[in-house]
């Protein structure tokens, strides 16, 4: 009864380490549905609980390692994980930082490195041969945004009026800034103010202020969770309130987000890769999600779900490739077509170029309403009506 | 000749005047005693000459070159050692190293600088503590350290405060040893004390500052004998 | 009142003082006297509670201290001026005086205490709001007495006191510790000054390497050849 | 003399470990040898000339930037960028001292975390430094030529050989007229100045030295890791630990911090490795405890507790040898009076 | 950009200023007593804000309720710290005090993490919530709160260490504690009491802070920087310097950030104090 062992890499402590706690029960599911199986959800792959068939029913073994957000930490830990431990593949790393150091390791020793979260685009321009990634990145996600507005306009009639933006000025944040200024003109968008601010800042009255003087109808806001929950108390505060904040996931999609604003969060719209509602349209996520609430007493998250996905993913090509010889591996993760009903992602499926990109992937937009996330683009998978605008702070009851 | 001339030297801090038109002179190899009461600025005129302080106003000649305003270190390199009214030892180091760092002044190569620091160690009769930490030897021994030290840039001058303060008797007259034998080297010194049975015998001239402004300079003889002196500092 | 038996002290493991055993009755000057490094300093430590003792007892008016920790010697009426003055540099005079007080309750005592000290020594008057650590060694001299007096102790242990003063101060400053000797206190002395300490001692010490090596009334000391060859090199 | 032997043993066992282990305690090793080459750079200004610098990460990043920029903009080799790099960060250290060689104790501690933030910021900001994007070193020329390798044995020798060199530069000054005047300064500053010692210009001295050294370091973590952004090469945490590397060997040691080194990274790998898949934080927990125990217990570093017991030892001697002099009064004070 | 912005800002800016310098004023008397850097400071700001937390969590008391029993507990920890650890440190050179309170300083996030998990929590509903408008500015209560209680605290600790006998003995020990114990005063308990006044500034920020602000383990990270530029801008150990500072910190770097672009707001408050000490080495109000 062989075991298959896989390096995990996540941020378990540190700054990072409230989201590494929930991808770190993502996997563990993962890992459990492929060995120990799901009974009720046939349609998952692996859900048989046969361990993987092509290898004689291999279970799956997790390796976890804490990077702690550092990069020079998640290159050693990779290292480490390859040579010691001997896992024959490594995901990871969720900060794009630390997945740019540690995946380079695993380029050169060989070991096929699959990233189901990281967002940076930079990422898949490395021409790296060992390096995948499932998650759409950043470039796409913008766009999202943008076709959002223009089809907006077009089917609803509604314009996004004056633009302006409020992006942390980290990687994440300052490559999202490069793109809006980018697409901005092509989409016709009038983009009149980019704010940028230091992430785990202690104010944001500046940030607020400097938005408030550009009076724009609708804010694109990138933040990690402490600067999204306290960003929304200062608007409160000063009482800015634009027609629509147009969110780009991380701190808004954070579950700690809804729980800490309440009604505060309400109408807000954030892009996502999933969302509970849209179990409808693909009844695995509802599925799969009860499996989670049921152990971990939570929800699945754009985050989680992607990490869950990924693990998948590579469980997949193992099994095809029938061996865990690195290359073996490595050429069947290039093979890899997932269908989108296999998966609980709302993606066409998973399906990689050249450069280790998957192309099939694509983000959603969701209004927080009544404390839930509610999918409202692509409008055909849209469970419920965009409300725009979102009401001014003294008009809520 | 005249080695250090101070001509109309005043400082202040802030409001209060510590040193007022002070005008005096050291010739070469001469020992000059500055006594006076406590708090009569002898310290800080101690400080004008060795760069410690910039005068307010007036100018000090060493060898005719103005050094008013110096830095301490362009001071110790015009020739001004000095000593603390406490020791201030480099207690990280033996006592024989405290003496090469100064020797190290002319002499960078540090066999070189060792050698000569052991002479002045022995001139100051502290050679058996040469390679002891200088921070286990006792506040007179650092005293003499300090001297040492001070002797090993190989000043024209050499600035003592109060090194004699706390010495017994017997231990005084050591200490006046030394000082006559850094004469003999042809080394000045201007001495700052209050223990007079250490000054008055060997200084060729003593200088009394009283509230900032000199009231009296001569042999000891003179200045022992003087009225003013006797009223502001020796008392009855 | 002060009694010490067979005292020993170390600074971690330098041994500094092997064995003083001294005593001082109430109301008299005791001068303990002694080359530079033979432990004086620490002997006086050793009784305000600065070092530890290592081995040996210290008896005040009957009780035995040497447990006690420094500040709960103060109020039993132990007082020391330390050598090299430890003021307080960055608080002025006034402030300096009033914490010499510390132990004192009684507010308008203690002001009362602060106007004699500044009578005593008028220096100090003129720089009443001065900080304390920009006047002058013997100026600081003077404030470092006057603030060991604000305690009103019983027993007050001097430390060089004549250290950088001026001579016609030193003369002032043995004439005020007699003057509060009158007053019932009494005096542990520290001097290198052997002529004007002893002279005005009841009784005398001469400490040397850490061990008591004579003693005797203070004249009968000044008197004694050994003495005189070796202090006063005569 | 016995410090030499130490050393040899030590080189000794360096040069053979990579015959005995895998890749990645080898690696492991390289982090020891690169932290113990900072540790020994900063401990030249921190230690020797007690400047206790906490922003040297300043210096780390510029060596790596240089270096990247240089290589990435114009091609050029990281060998001649690495010193670049170092000749670089010497000329930002002038800016550095003039800044903050002017404040005293835990002033000049905290003015160098703000100059190095300072550093940091611009760095985030800066477009053609790649911003808070950070660089790619690319992997395509490896080999000797370009100081870039498939595997981890040739940075094994690179750190090792980077380390010695440190230690030698180090070495020299210590033993140097440079050496004295350092703890002259870091002793008694104004007495230091009294026998002619210009301590502004000796402590920037120090500190150019220290910079050079640092930034070496920060370029071999580049051609390391392949990646660098302001986040992992300039943040204050680096700046702090290079520090705490020195001080727990010893401050103003030679071998101090490569001994602090080897403790601290130690400690951080293993407890990591032990209890970070935990993820509920333990061993964070632990590396903390065991970094204030030994900070308690061991104040003056591990070198510095060795000596202790030495100096100790001989301190104990000599007092009996004051005791053991004849107490008659005839011979005073430290039977001197004769 | 109207009057009304600037003026708007201007009183943020004053608001957040006021909790840098109570933040700060805990710092600078630990260091005042001590000459010790407490690293570890943020942490007790985190302290303070989780035991807020849970005690609005757990028993639905308000922070405003749970104001004073948050400091004394803080209080209470800060005495404790000194007693165990402190304490051993205190003659240990400068480098070994930082080690230690650097140490201390991951050791309670790390606990922080493990006792409370590392999610990001915050106070919904207090008694202090909602805006008022003054004279044409929006203010939010809980800021302005929070200002409020800082100009307390802070006038009673420099009532404190100016009128009172023990503040002149706290004094007294920082410039030279044996002397100080020659004095009759107890070294070990003035520097428990600066260790707990000093956590106990900390802790009551963290509850002014906690009303709007996320909680979380290392949200101490996020002030302890701006807390040393203060302590440094205002001098060491000086607290009515921590308090100017503290505002002056506040003011500039919420305008800097209004002016010249949020990203450089840090840049503009470091310059600032980079510049300061230039001309005024121990800084605005710290002794020479
Ligand atoms: N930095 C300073 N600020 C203010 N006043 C000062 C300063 N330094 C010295 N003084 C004052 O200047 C006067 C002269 O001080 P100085 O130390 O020169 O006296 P001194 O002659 O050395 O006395 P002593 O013999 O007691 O040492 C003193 O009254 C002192 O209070
Ligand atoms: N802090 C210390 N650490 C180590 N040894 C010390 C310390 N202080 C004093 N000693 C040693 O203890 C012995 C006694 O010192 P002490 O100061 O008591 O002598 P003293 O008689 O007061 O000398 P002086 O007349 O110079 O004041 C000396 O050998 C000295 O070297
Ligand atoms: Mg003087
Ligand atoms: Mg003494």
């Amino acid at each position: 009864q062989q075991e298959i062992r896989i390096g995990v890499l996540y941020p378990l402590t540190g700054p990072g380490a409230s989201v590494g706690a929930e991808l770190r029960s993502a996997l563990e599911l993962a890992a459990d549905i492929i060995n120990n199986g799901a009974p009720g959800i046939p349609d998952l792959p692996f859900s048989a609980g046969k361990g993987l068939p092509n290898l004689k029913g291999a279970k799956i073994k997790l390796v976890f390692a804490d990077h702690q957000a550092n990069p020079q930490t998640g290159a050693t830990e990779a290292e480490r994980l390859i040579t010691q431990e001997k896992v024959v593949a490594l995901v990871g790393a969720y900060n794009s930082a630390v997945t740019a150091t540690a995946s380079q390791i695993a380029e050169r020793a060989g070991i096929p490195f699959l990233n189901p979260e990281s967002s940076s685009a930079s990422l898949t321009q490395r021409n790296f041969k060992w390096f995948f990634r499932t998650t759409p990145h950043d470039d796409l996600f913008v766009h999202n945004a943008f076709d959002f507005l223009k089809e907006l306009e077009a089917k609803k009639g509604i314009k996004a009026g004056v633009v302006a933006s409020l992006n942390e000025n980290g990687l994440w944040g300052t490559e999202t800034t490069k793109l809006q200024t980018k697409l901005a003109p092509e989409f016709k968008q009038n983009l009149v103010k980019q704010v940028m601010y230091p992430a785990k800042t202690t104010q944001l009255t500046s940030e607020v202020q400097t938005l408030k003087a550009a009076s724009p109808n609708l804010v694109l806001q990138s933040s990690y969770t402490a600067d999204a929950i306290l960003s929304i108390k200062t608007y409160k505060e000063l009482g800015f309130s634009p027609d629509m904040i147009l969110a780009n996931n991380a701190g808004f999609t954070d579950t700690d987000f809804i729980k800490t604003l309440g009604k505060d969060a309400d109408y807000i719209i954030t892009r996502e890769v999933w969302a509970l509602d849209l179990a409808n349209r693909n009844p695995l996520i509802k599925q799969v999600n009860d499996l989670f609430n049921s152990r971990y007493k939570i929800n699945f998250t754009g985050n989680s779900s992607r990490t869950f996905t990924g693990l998948m993913v590579m469980a997949d090509a193992i099994n095809r490739a029938g061996s865990t010889e690195p290359e073996a591996i490595r050429k069947s993760l290039a093979a890899t077509d997932i269908p989108g009903s296999k998966l609980i992602m709302p993606w066409k499926g998973v399906k990689f170029d050249a450069t280790g990109q998957n192309t099939l992937g694509q983000g959603i937009l969701v209004q927080i309403m009544g404390g839930k996330y509610n999918t409202v683009w692509p409008f055909d998978m849209a469970s419920r009506e965009v409300t725009w605008p979102m009401p001014k702070w003294d008009q809520r009851k | 000749m005249k080695l250090l001339e101070v001509n109309q030297v005043s400082k202040r801090f802030g409001g209060l005047t510590a040193n007022q038109d002070v005008t005096f002179s050291v010739d070469t190899g001469q020992v000059v005693g500055l006594i006076g009461p406590n708090g009569a600025g002898k310290t800080t005129m101690f400080n004008c000459v060795a760069g410690f302080f910039a005068p307010t106003a007036g100018s000090i000649l060493l060898g005719g070159r103005n050094i008013a305003g110096f830095s301490p270190e362009a001071c110790a390199r015009a020739g001004v050692a000095r000593t603390f009214q406490i020791a201030r030892t480099f207690t990280s180091m033996t006592a024989c190293e405290n003496v090469m760092t100064a020797a190290m002044l002319l002499e960078h190569n540090v066999a070189r600088a060792r050698a000569a620091a052991m002479q002045w160690l022995a001139f100051a009769r502290l050679e058996r503590f040469a390679d002891k930490p200088a921070g286990s030897m006792t506040i007179s021994e650092q005293r003499r350290l300090a001297v040492a030290r001070a002797l090993a840039i190989q000043p024209r001058i050499l600035l003592m405060d109060e090194v004699m303060a706390g010495l017994n008797p017997s231990e005084v007259r050591e200490a006046v040893d030394v000082v006559l034998r850094i004469r003999d080297r042809g080394i000045a010194c201007l001495i700052v004390e209050h223990v007079l049975e250490g000054i008055m015998p060997i200084a060729d001239k003593i200088v009394v500052l009283d509230r900032g402004v000199k009231i009296a300079e001569g042999t000891p003889q003179e200045v022992s004998s003087d009225p003013v002196v006797i009223t502001a500092y020796l008392g009855e | 009142m002060l009694e010490i038996k067979n005292l020993k002290v170390c600074y971690d493991d330098v041994l500094a003082i092997s064995d003083v055993s001294l005593q001082v009755e109430p109301g008299k000057i005791v001068a303990l006297v002694g080359g530079n490094g033979n432990g004086k300093s620490t002997t006086l430590r050793a009784v305000a509670g600065l070092n530890a003792a290592a081995a040996g007892s210290i008896t005040f008016n009957g009780e035995a201290i040497h447990r006690l920790p420094a500040h709960k010697r103060v109020p039993m009426g132990l007082s020391l001026v330390p050598e090299g003055r430890r003021l307080f540099p960055r608080l002025t005079v006034l402030r300096n005086l009033q914490l010499g007080a510390f132990t004192r309750m009684d507010k308008h005592e203690v002001l009362r205490g602060i106007d004699e000290m500044l009578d005593l020594f008028p220096i100090l008057k003129e720089r009443a709001t001065q900080l304390a650590g920009t006047m002058s060694g013997g100026e600081q001299q003077m404030l470092a007495i006057a603030r060991g007096l604000m305690a009103r102790p019983k027993l007050l242990m001097l430390d060089e006191p004549s250290w950088g003063i001026a001579p016609k101060f030193v003369t002032k400053v043995l004439e005020v510790i007699q003057q509060v000797n009158q007053t019932g206190v009494s005096i542990l002395l520290v001097e290198q000054n052997l002529q004007k300490a002893l002279g005005i001692a009841h009784y005398g010490y001469v400490i040397q390497t850490g061990r008591i090596v004579m003693q005797g009334k203070g004249q009968d000391l000044l008197n004694d050849d050994s003495i005189k060859k070796a202090y006063l090199g005569l | 003399m016995k410090t030499m032997i130490f050393f040899c043993v030590c080189l000794a066992a360096a040069l053979v470990l990579p015959i005995v282990t895998d890749a990645s305690h080898l690696n492991m090793a390289i982090l020891v040898l690169m932290a113990a080459q900072v540790g020994v750079a900063w401990n030249m200004v921190g230690g020797y000339a007690g400047q206790v610098s906490l922003g040297h990460a300043a210096f780390y990043g510029l060596g790596a930037y240089a270096s990247t920029l240089l290589l990435v903009r114009f091609g050029v080799n990281p060998w001649i960028g690495v010193l670049a790099g170092g000749v670089i960060a010497a000329m930002l250290s002038l800016a550095f001292g003039w800044s903050c060689f002017r404040l005293k104790g835990h002033y000049f501690a905290m003015a160098t975390i703000a100059v190095a933030e300072l550093v940091q910021i611009f760095f985030t900001e800066w477009e053609y430094g790649g911003a808070a994007v950070g660089l790619y070193v690319p992997m395509d020329r490896q080999g000797w030529l370009w100081m870039n390798f498939a595997t981890k044995l040739p940075y094994y020798w690179l750190a090792l050989g980077l380390l010695l060199l440190t230690l030698a530069a180090n070495w020299w000054i210590e033993r140097s007229y440079l050496g004295y005047y350092f703890r002259a300064i870091k002793d008694e500053p104004d007495a230091a100045r009294s026998i002619g010692v210009n301590i502004a210009r000796y402590k920037q001295v120090a500190l150019s030295v220290s910079a050079f050294f640092t930034a070496l370091g920060g370029s071999l973590y580049a051609q390391k890791e392949l990646y660098i952004d302001p986040g992992s090469v300039l943040s204050t945490a680096l700046s702090i630990k290079m520090a705490l590397v020195a001080i727990l060997g010893g401050v103003g040691t030679l071998f101090g911090p490569v001994i602090g080194a080897v403790v601290l990274t130690s400690i951080e790998e293993f407890t990591r490795i032990l209890f970070g898949g935990t993820g509920r934080g333990t061993d964070v927990i632990i590396y903390a405890s065991l970094i204030i125990v030994i900070a308690v217990f061991y104040p003056t570093g591990i070198v510095g507790w060795v000596r202790s017991f030495r100096e100790r030892r001989e301190a104990r001697a000599d007092a009996s040898r004051r005791m053991a002099v004849p107490s008659v009064p005839v011979q005073a004070g430290n039977g001197e009076a004769s | 950009m109207t009057t009304e912005i600037l003026l708007q800002t201007l009183a943020s800016g004053v608001l957040i200023g006021l909790i840098y310098a109570l933040v700060a004023i805990g710092l600078t008397m630990i260091f005042g007593v001590m000459d010790i850097v407490n690293f570890a400071h943020g942490e007790f700001l985190m302290l303070g804000m989780y035991s807020t937390f849970w005690l609005f969590a757990l028993y639905a008391l308000d922070p405003m309720i749970t104001l004073p029993l948050t400091v004394l507990m803080l209080f209470a920890f800060g005495v404790l710290l000194y007693r165990l650890v402190i304490v051993r440190i205190i003659n240990a050179p400068m480098l070994s005090q930082i080690f230690t309170t650097f140490g201390i300083m991951i050791l309670l996030r790390g606990v922080a993490q493990f006792l409370w998990k590392p999610d990001f929590r915050s106070i919904e509903s207090s008694a202090v919530s909602g805006t008022v408008k003054l004279l044409g500015i929006q203010l939010g209560k809980p800021q302005l709160v929070a200002g409020v209680g800082a100009v307390v605290v802070t006038g009673l600790i420099y009532f404190f260490l100016n009128k009172t006998r023990l503040g002149a003995a706290l004094e007294a020990t920082a410039s030279d504690k044996e002397a100080a114990r020659l004095m009759g005063i107890d070294s070990h308990k003035m520097f428990s009491l600066a260790w707990g006044i000093g956590a106990a500034c900390a802790g009551a920020a963290g509850v002014l802070l906690s009303t709007f602000f996320p909680i979380f383990p290392d949200v101490g990270a996020s002030f302890i920087l701006l807390a040393f530029v203060v302590v440094n801008l205002g001098g060491f150990g000086s607290v009515t310097g921590a308090f100017w500072a503290g505002i002056l910190v506040g003011v500039i770097e919420v305008m800097g950030g209004l002016l010249l672009g949020p990203q450089y707001k840090t840049a503009i408050v470091l310059v600032l104090f980079l510049g300061v000490l230039m001309f005024r080495p121990q800084g605005l109000m710290g002794k020479a």
